[in-house]
């Protein structure tokens, strides 16, 4: 690819793999230049990257946004390296190439990581153990007599039934809403706890505007449902709130 | 193979029908009856002789690791406090009173199209579901919602932890709202 | 209990999941932590002694029979494994989440450049992250980490079992392998 040419089937043989993402990309070119991450010859990496991404396209491989926004990255570093630092600034300029070298450096930890991932003694294929036929359950068990399941399983088992629904009254769940469920599950337990609670002990100790919110919503709905009874003292104007 | 004894067993070991012979020769690639044989008779006498918790059985044609039966007694109170697993059925009802909470078992069998209320028994017998009060509708219909139990259960910190059917989206889960 | 090994061995023989020190206590109705751990010590040792077809892995918190790596050839024919496949970018994502968890799905996007949410759906469904719960963040956006499984999946004891990403740069090559 250090050339350039109009005609692709040249490059055929030579068309490296598609890449993960534009970090990936940059990993090879690094490395097939065999230049150091925090010394990188800008021009030369740019000018491969952006060769790279005309090859993709000749052969109409998608190319991905993300390696656009990384090419722009590299030209702009790249002009930046060509201007003469700026008389006035009194600081030393940090090296423009800092702003890829970090991440690029940080990925290729990552990278080393996966790989020593790859390989440690994987179950069901460096090692076995009895009675996994494939695999794919591990009873994770917990006190109370109950195999511990996943999350996804409850939200997978919740996607089926809004598969024979109609999803509509489904759809309006929310961060806020279940953030409500989820105060009035805890008021719930207070109340089961202490069977009646004053209305400002709930307010007391909540920390932002939205918690104060949530509560009050929770309240509203617990209300509304009957699970609570709100009174107030004729006297002493103090609202409590009652298990239902 | 020098090692043959300790490939068998790994064999053994991993294996949950008994081995024939046959099988072992084509898994080992070897024509040698003989050495399989004896590498079997000897880790068999091994295990006697030895007293290892389990032995080497002849059954069904094939051979087999199995626990000493001495030490039943001990497996059996160890798969006896083997966890029960929720059926597919929980898990739905689990889900409506999770995401729809305080729900009616009414509107449960809406959603689910089937009587609940074995279901709803048990997810409160587990403690994963707790009444929350009772509506004033008529017959006082009982209102239902999850414990602490389970947030412990499905690992979560707070209700609010659940992910909404937006962010399930995101993540790539396909709804059958959108598109097809 | 004098045969507290063999009685121990049958169990672990037994068992489908890692058995804790906590859970062999229960079963075998013993206080005596340090003689169970001493016992599993022992037979840990006498199976790399005797060079037995298996040995006594300490992983997710528990201890646990499996074969011998050395053996995977043969135990694979058996079984007719077919390589759990974890694609580079799985495993990349996979490691982002063990060493930077809890961690965003923007952070693990941002460090790998590219879109991550159909490898981390799949990371989810196959049990080997888990949603951990939700960052104090605008929009509340979830939290994810690894798994139990990942842990057996990896033969790790613990997370702490990794070797730190300074170690892995040390030891390591400058480059990591890429498959060009």
């Amino acid at each position: 690819m250090e050339e350039q040419t109009q005609d692709n089937t040249a490059y055929l043989v030579h068309l490296p793999e598609l890449f993960d993402g534009p970090m990936d990309l940059l990993v090879h070119l690094v490395k097939k230049n065999e230049v150091d991450i925090y010394d990188i010859p800008i021009a030369l990496i740019a000018k491969q990257y952006l060769e790279y991404i005309k090859l993709m396209k000749a052969f109409d491989i998608d190319v991905a946004g993300e390696f656009l926004v990384m090419a722009s990255t590299l030209t702009y570093i790249k002009s930046r390296m060509l201007l003469p630092p700026e008389p006035s600034e009194e600081e030393e300029e940090e090296d423009p190439r800092m702003e890829i070298v970090r991440p690029l450096a940080e990925y290729l930890q990552l990278k080393h990581a996966a790989e020593d991932l790859a390989n440690k003694d994987r179950l069901d294929w460096d090692v076995f153990v009895r009675g996994y036929p494939d695999g794919a359950e591990s009873s994770d068990e917990q006190a109370g007599g109950l195999v511990q399941v996943g999350l996804f399983e409850l939200i997978d088992a919740f996607q089926e039934i809004i598969k024979r629904v109609s999803p509509q009254d489904l759809l309006n769940i929310t961060v806020d809403t279940i953030s409500v469920k989820g105060r009035i599950s805890e008021i719930a337990d207070i109340l089961e706890r202490r069977g009646s609670v004053t209305f400002e002990e709930f307010f007391e100790k909540q920390a932002t505007k939205a918690d104060i919110i949530v509560t009050f919503l929770a309240i509203l709905e617990m209300a509304k449902s009957q699970i609570i009874r709100i009174m107030q003292h004729v006297e002493s104007r103090i609202i409590r709130i009652f298990n239902g | 193979m020098d090692n043959l004894k300790a490939v068998l067993e790994s064999l053994l070991f991993a294996t949950e029908a008994p081995l024939t012979v046959d099988k072992i020769k084509s898994i080992l690639e070897t024509e040698d009856r003989k050495a399989v044989q004896d590498a079997l008779a000897s880790l068999a006498e091994e295990y006697e002789f030895q007293k290892r918790g389990f032995l080497l059985s002849e059954v069904a044609g094939g051979y087999q690791i199995r626990t000493r039966p001495e030490y039943a007694h001990w497996v059996r109170r160890m798969r006896e406090a083997k966890p029960a697993r929720l059926s597919q059925a929980a898990m739905e009802t689990l889900a409506i009173v999770a995401y729809k909470q305080p729900v009616l078992r009414t509107d449960i069998e809406h959603l689910r199209g089937v009587d609940s209320g074995g279901i709803l028994r048990t997810l409160l017998e587990r403690g994963l579901v707790r009444v929350l009060g009772r509506k004033d509708l008529p017959g006082r219909p009982m209102v239902y919602g999850t414990t602490k139990r389970f947030l412990e259960f499905f690992d979560l910190k707070a209700l609010s932890d659940l992910p909404t059917l937006k962010e399930l989206q995101d993540i790539g889960k396909e709804w059958p709202n959108d598109s097809t």
